[in-house]
């Protein structure tokens, strides 16, 4: 039987970085193939050659034994396959209802776009995936989530019988991808193949059948999801023997010390309404909650993103001010901010740059910088949090995912915080460097430092000493640890309950 | 120019190497003023290097400075900022080489002499022969150079003087216009039409020339001068478009400046410099007087003369006919 | 936040609370129509000529050449790029038409051709300059800007080269006429600028190569991964442009009989001001061509009421850039939004 | 890809990998250094005087005045903004301290102040349109190109407005020094240009602030969110230009003992092709001190070599222009990168 999709022997280098090394893939009709491999290991550049983004530069793709069209026969790429990129494709400029139909605009007889149609086509469209947006909106105005609902919604209109999901659930909550999967496996019923990418291997085997795994640029693996257990997954991904280690339980935070964090009364706008906690030192408290629920501004204002409206913050005995970023720095706040791309990192900036962004006195006298100084302090970050990079030099958009994601860590944990402020610090995150992310909070916290994680995910909320719930605006519910994880999901819902 | 080849050969027995900076490219005037100036650089036997400042006082003071590196025993400039040309003299005159100035004189420092036409007379006659032509009453538009150019300035000066004292019964709007024909014509239209009665034009340049024809077109005011809707034009340079147009009688007048002249005496000059020879104030050889400007400074005032159809004097203006074959924009052929 | 001060007091519930912005995105087509309005009343009070028709076509005629480049930058700047070698080539695609078929006897022509072949011509010259543009920027992967700027000196140079940087005179017949000719009354240019400013709304907003330029002025790879085949729609953007910058000469040319060799001189600065006012961002995927049109119109305006006001020569040009300061903070108010 | 030529061929222990990388980056900032080369070689044999110290001081006196305007704007445009109202702060700074100082009989003067004022003066006046260029663009929120174009005109008509056009002429001794003194033999300005350069490259490179503005340029969310308080370094930026650019108006003003009207018109083009040329990326983050230096310099040679070659002046544009486009191309070749 020949392959609906075959990658054969493919190569692709990036200057000295080799991204594919021989690599291939053979997707059957109808399946649903999950590609996994670590960050980095070259599956997001597997996707843009077999979407015709770019050309290998040794190797071939072939559609159902036919070679690959030209790239610039972009017509004929879109016809065999469908695409969600790791990367945003969606245009800020444009409205939403354009954006899903970009390029495949309604005419009428002359020629001339029939926006109205679009837009009901469009509304309809979204409608079926319970997103509530005006189509009219520009996209730009949407949020990251209703933005990879754009995204899916796009792909999987075309009405294509292959389509590429290349971590589609990264940005998403609990009930979106339950939507998202539901909608899924009706696609696969009618005989969609799909190419599944993520880093939640749990959904891998919740809807995967066929599993390919990548590592250090190479075909490692294919075989049936149901013949590989987790532990030989993550194996397979890591190159170790040694599966997942065991989640080491905490040990309960000593009750005397002191308090790194004090929140009273805080208000901000619609977001969140009279918000009072505490976190001591050496504490981990999780912020849980879905999208909207107010956790992302919290936590933002907090960082000294944002200055709510009452309420006061208090850092380690200070009073930073509010608003004021390098003010909760200096208090000693360290911050991992919700979209990476965005406020994360400068991607033209090499990593030690980006890394010690935040501790410019540290690199020298008198507003100078050394560069010796600032590459030992980044090599030092590198190792502390095995970055995966040929050195300090490497300008950070040069990085996979999830290295990118490390380094904004490492911007976090450069100056030493006492509280370390941390919004879905896992995202697009291997499930390797996620268990070593979060090691490495665990580490932190260790030796003092409050932890704040705000976070819909309940495998980043695990390590917490005590978990706050939130709902529109308003913590509903607090945990100790031991929580189990379908009282969390209740009350993130907005379901009372009577603890 | 004088193309590329062994700058060093500055002295020793061949011919005077002497430096001519060209002030711009870009209008006919300066355009024909570069054609002549080889050929008056070979009838006075000179090797001449040149450059050109693009209208840019700081491209000239380099360019100068690139014409004494490679040696040159005299220079003639044409800077159209009088002020700002003051070091370039400074540092030429301590390095002892003369300098010959065409079309300026410099508001401080010596120059061997200065060959120009008085800009204010340009002024001066373009008002006499509007004041006559009008009998003294109605409306004209001035269309200036640039605020920023001396000789526009000059111009501007010496015709709002003039009509204020000979003929204060015409009003003149006076336009900036940078030197621009889209901005004259724009300018010229809007005034128009305000003031549908404006009966002359003076054009500080022929850069406006088609483009007020244009106009004067478009709204059928290009009519033959006995015509009571007549508008008088009368434009400024003397180029050979000018003259036709006189011909023709689609405008009235020009002052021809003496483009051949400049290159012919700043040449001249240059190579009397060289030789050792000394002028004094008083009436020169051909039609012109040389006067004392202040101690180191003197100037050869050229005649710029009134160029009409008919040849007429005006206000004591005499006039020569367009097809006058002492006008150099009739000799441009050779 | 510009919505708030909008939105009435009351508190809408939540489907109806997005109306106000998005009638206020489209408002921002129309947030240079309070300046314009204004200007207008300026303009009247200052001198009763100004609402006259005459005046107004006065207007419309003197800014008809200068907005066919308005039109053509903000195709440009739409598809995320610059062009700033237009200002050349309205100067020397006729310049190259007049050098070939103006008789050798007047000025610098050579009279290759009969004046017929004119028009032709200076389109032609035109499109040969945007394929060197596209050339280079869109095959070599150039920087736009300094490839541009380049062609700009390049272009202006040789337009003085071929005319001696002597003005061609005595035009053809045929290059005479558009810029001059009158339909129904009213100058030709000023029939085809709107026309062509009318085509240009309908391409950027109602078709599928509009909707392209925006997509790639937007995000490229989003425009390739959607299937649009960038380079080619930039390099006809980049052609287009060029085309329409030499018609612009043309009708500059035909209006003042002439084609100097400092034709399009500076003109690039009033081209991005009018566009930039006008709400065409520079980054790209942002704009629309009324936007454009409502710019360089209001630049005109304001010239012409300077003009009649008989504002003291020497102060035009601060009050003048004075006026496009405010102009910008006005459409900032009214468009609400941090400008890029 | 260059890369690949400069690696030694033998597998590297994995530290070791790095070093041909940076090594690359490093050279990047030498992109311009063959066309320099070529230039200077071309220039000799054009005419011999070309290497002959003389020469060479001519050249870098004739760039130091606008080099500064090219310091300055490296330093905006790594920050992510763009300044165009340089060009007429070059002239308005050095033009208000002559207005304020020369006394009345001469031309336009005023004579208010006694003439060691003139250089305070000039960089307060700078230091006032830095301001107000922040001001709009910082704390309104307006977007800098346009605002700043809106300046080049403001000022350039306030300049023509307080001198009536003219040029100001027998300036105070203290405003001549920096433009025209000799420092062991050498005009100070190319000492101030060179001292100038080199405390761009230590700001740009090693600095706090200078990483600050690098930082802002590619990531200004990022930024803010590392602590780095964005608004006050752009501030800084933006006013620590103007002052630049005072300066350099300052230079010129002494060099030529007058300030014209026109002083800096037309700059910002040459300015915008030398940093450009050099590297420096239109929207920020990307680009360095030295690159911007090579560019202004490789401009200037250009000029010098064609003046020597004494190229006919109408053709001298043309080439200049070809010129710079080949000095592009090379340096996409050295660069390695497709341009933004
Ligand atoms: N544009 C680029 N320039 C240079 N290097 C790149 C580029 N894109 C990818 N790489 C490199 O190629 C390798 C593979 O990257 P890729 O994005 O395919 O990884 P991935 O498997 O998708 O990782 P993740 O799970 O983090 O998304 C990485 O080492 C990355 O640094
Ligand atoms: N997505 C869009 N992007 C840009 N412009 C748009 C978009 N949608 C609508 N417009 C603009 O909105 C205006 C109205 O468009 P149109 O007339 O097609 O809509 P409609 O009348 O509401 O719908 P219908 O086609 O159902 O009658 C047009 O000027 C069009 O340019
Ligand atoms: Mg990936
Ligand atoms: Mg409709």
């Amino acid at each position: 039987m020949t392959p609906l999709v075959e990658a054969v022997g493919v190569t692709k280098r990036y200057g000295e970085t080799v991204a594919l090394d021989r690599a291939g893939i053979r997707v059957m009709t109808g399946q649903t193939h999950a590609l996994v491999g670590r960050n980095g290991a070259g599956k997001s550049t597997l996707v843009s050659i077999l979407t015709g983004l770019q050309a290998p530069d040794e190797g071939e793709v072939r559609f159902g034994g036919e070679p690959a069209p030209r790239l610039a026969d972009r017509n004929a790429w879109r016809q065999r396959v469908a695409c969600v990129y790791q990367k945003s494709t969606i245009i800020p400029e444009l409205t939403v209802a354009e954006n899903l139909y970009l390029h495949r605009h309604d005419l009428n007889r002359f020629g001339l776009i029939r926006w109205g149609l679009l837009r009901r086509k469009a509304a309809e469209l979204l409608a079926t995936w319970s997103v509530d947006v005006d189509v009219r909106l520009p996209a730009g105005e949407l949020d990251v989530e209703q933005r990879q609902f754009v995204e899916i919604a796009r792909a999987l209109s075309f009405g294509a019988r292959f389509i590429i999901l290349d971590e589609p659930t990264a940005q998403l909550d609990a009930a979106a991808i339950a939507r998202l999967f539901a909608r899924i496996r009706t696609l696969q019923e009618q005989g969609v193949t799909f190419l599944f990418i993520s880093h939640h291997l749990q959904e891998t085997y919740e809807i995967c059948d066929t599993v390919t795994v990548f590592r250090d640029a190479r075909h490692i693996l294919t075989t049936t999801v149901a013949d590989l257990p987790h532990a030989e997954l993550v194996a397979a991904m890591a190159g170790e023997a040694a599966g997942l280690a065991e989640t080491s339980s905490r040990t309960a935070v000593p009750s005397g010390g002191g308090v790194v964090l004090g929140v009273r009364g805080l208000t901000y706008g619609d977001a969140y309404r009279e918000i009072d906690f505490q976190i001591r030192d050496g504490e981990i408290v999780g912020l849980a909650g879905a999208a909207g629920s107010g956790r992302t501004e919290l936590a933002e204002t907090v960082a000294g993103l944002r200055a709510a409206d009452a309420g006061t913050i208090e850092v380690a005995g200070r009073v930073p001010r509010p608003g004021s970023v390098p003010d909760a720095l200096a208090a000693g706040v360290g911050f991992v901010p919700r979209d990476r791309h965005h406020q994360g990192f400068v991607p033209m900036m090499s990593i030690a740059d980006n890394a010690t962004m935040t501790v410019p006195d540290q690199l020298g006298e008198a507003g100078l910088i050394s560069g010796r100084r600032r590459d030992r302090l980044a090599r030092n970050l590198i190792a502390n949090l095995a970055i995966k990079t040929p050195g300090p030099g490497l300008p950070v958009m040069g990085l996979s995912g999830g290295n990118q994601q490390k380094v904004v860590m490492a911007r976090a944990l450069a100056s030493d915080p006492r509280l370390l402020v941390l919004i879905t610090p896992t995202a697009g995150v291997d499930v390797k460097s996620k268990e070593f992310l979060l090691g490495k909070v665990e580490e932190t916290a260790a030796k003092g430092t409050g932890v704040l994680i705000a976070s819909d995910e309940l495998d980043d909320l695990r390590l917490c000493d005590r978990l706050l719930v939130m709902f529109q605006g308003r913590v509903v519910a607090e945990m100790a640890a031991g929580w189990h994880d379908h009282d969390v999901v209740a009350a993130m819902e907005g379901v009372r309950l009577d603890a | 120019g004088s193309g590329a080849g062994g700058g060093t050969a500055a002295s020793g027995g061949g011919k005077p190497v002497v430096g001519v900076d060209y002030p711009r490219s870009d209008t006919d005037f300066w355009n024909s003023f570069i054609k002549y100036v080889p050929q008056f650089g070979a009838e006075n036997g000179l090797e001449l290097k040149t450059s050109n400042s693009q209208n840019d006082i700081s491209k000239l003071t380099a360019n100068v400075q690139s014409l004494i590196s490679q040696g040159v025993k005299g220079v003639v400039l044409a800077p159209q900022d009088t002020a700002a040309v003051a070091p370039t003299l400074q540092q030429l005159n301590t390095k002892k080489i003369p300098v010959v100035m065409v079309d300026t004189r410099p508001e401080q420092g010596d120059a061997y002499m200065v060959v120009r036409a008085d800009n204010r007379a340009y002024g001066e006659k373009a008002c006499k022969f509007l004041g006559e032509k009008l009998s003294g009453k109605g409306k004209v538009v001035m269309l200036q150079g640039d605020l920023a150019s001396i000789n526009g300035r000059d111009r501007t000066e010496a015709f709002n003087t003039c009509m204020k004292a000979s003929y204060p019964g015409i009003t003149v709007f006076g336009e900036a216009t940078n030197w621009d024909g889209a901005v004259a014509s724009q300018k010229f239209q809007t005034q128009l039409t305000a003031n549908p009665d404006i009966k002359g034009v003076y054009m500080q340049s022929s850069f406006a020339l088609s483009g007020t024809l244009q106009v004067l077109q478009q709204r059928g005011l290009l009519v033959p001068p006995d015509d009571p809707k007549h508008v008088f034009v009368i434009s400024n340079d003397g180029i050979p478009q000018e003259l036709k147009e006189i011909a023709a009688g689609n405008i009235d007048a020009t002052v021809s400046q003496p483009a051949d002249q400049y290159a012919k005496y700043a040449l001249h000059y240059t190579k009397a410099a060289i030789d050792g020879k000394t002028f004094k104030p008083g009436p020169t050889d051909h039609d012109s007087t040389i006067i004392q400007v202040r101690p180191g400074l003197l100037e050869d005032q050229l005649s710029a003369p009134l160029v009409t159809a008919d040849g007429a004097t005006y206000a004591g203006v005499a006039s020569v006919k367009p097809g006058d074959s002492s006008l150099w924009g009739n000799n441009l052929g050779g | 936040m510009p919505e708030r001060t909008l939105t009435p007091a009351t508190e809408n519930a939540a489907p109806e609370r997005e109306r106000p912005r998005i009638r206020l995105a489209r408002l921002r087509d129309f947030a240079l129509i309070p300046a314009i309005i204004a200007i207008a009343v300026v303009g009247q009070i200052v001198n009763p000529i100004f609402l006259q028709g005459d005046n107004l076509i006065n207007i419309l005629q003197t800014m008809s050449e200068i907005s066919l480049l308005v039109l053509a930058q903000t195709i440009v700047l739409v598809a995320g790029k610059m062009d700033l070698s237009l200002e050349s080539t309205f100067g020397l695609a006729p310049g190259v038409a007049a050098w070939l078929t103006v008789t050798a006897g007047s000025g610098a022509g050579l009279g290759l051709l009969p004046g017929a072949w004119s028009i032709p011509i200076t389109l032609a010259a035109g499109a040969l300059v945007g394929v060197v543009n596209a050339l280079l920027i869109v095959r070599f992967g150039l920087n736009g800007f300094i490839v541009t700027l380049g062609m700009l000196i390049v272009l202006r140079g040789l337009l003085t080269g071929i005319s001696g940087g002597q003005t061609f005179f005595n035009l053809p017949a045929s290059m005479l006429y558009l810029g001059s000719a009158l339909w129904l009354g009213v100058p030709a240019s000023i029939w085809l600028c709107l026309l062509l400013f009318a085509a240009g709304i309908v391409l950027l907003g109602f078709t599928k190569y509009g909707r392209a330029l925006y997509a790639i002025g937007g995000n490229v790879d989003a425009a390739k991964a959607a299937g649009i085949r960038t380079d080619r729609v930039l390099w006809t953007a980049l052609v287009g442009a060029s085309v329409l910058a030499a018609l612009g000469g043309l009708l500059m040319s035909g209006h003042l009989a002439s084609v100097a060799a400092a034709q399009g001189d500076g003109a690039i600065f009033t081209v991005f001001a009018a566009a930039v006012i006008g709400g065409v961002g520079l980054n790209g995927g942002k704009g629309t061509m009324f936007g454009a049109f409502t710019g360089i119109l209001l630049l005109y305006m304001i010239q012409n009421v300077l003009t009649l006001a008989g504002v003291p020569a020497q102060w035009i040009q601060a009050l003048n850039g004075g006026i496009i300061i405010v102009a910008l903070m006005l459409s900032r108010l009214t468009g609400g939004k941090v400008q890029e």
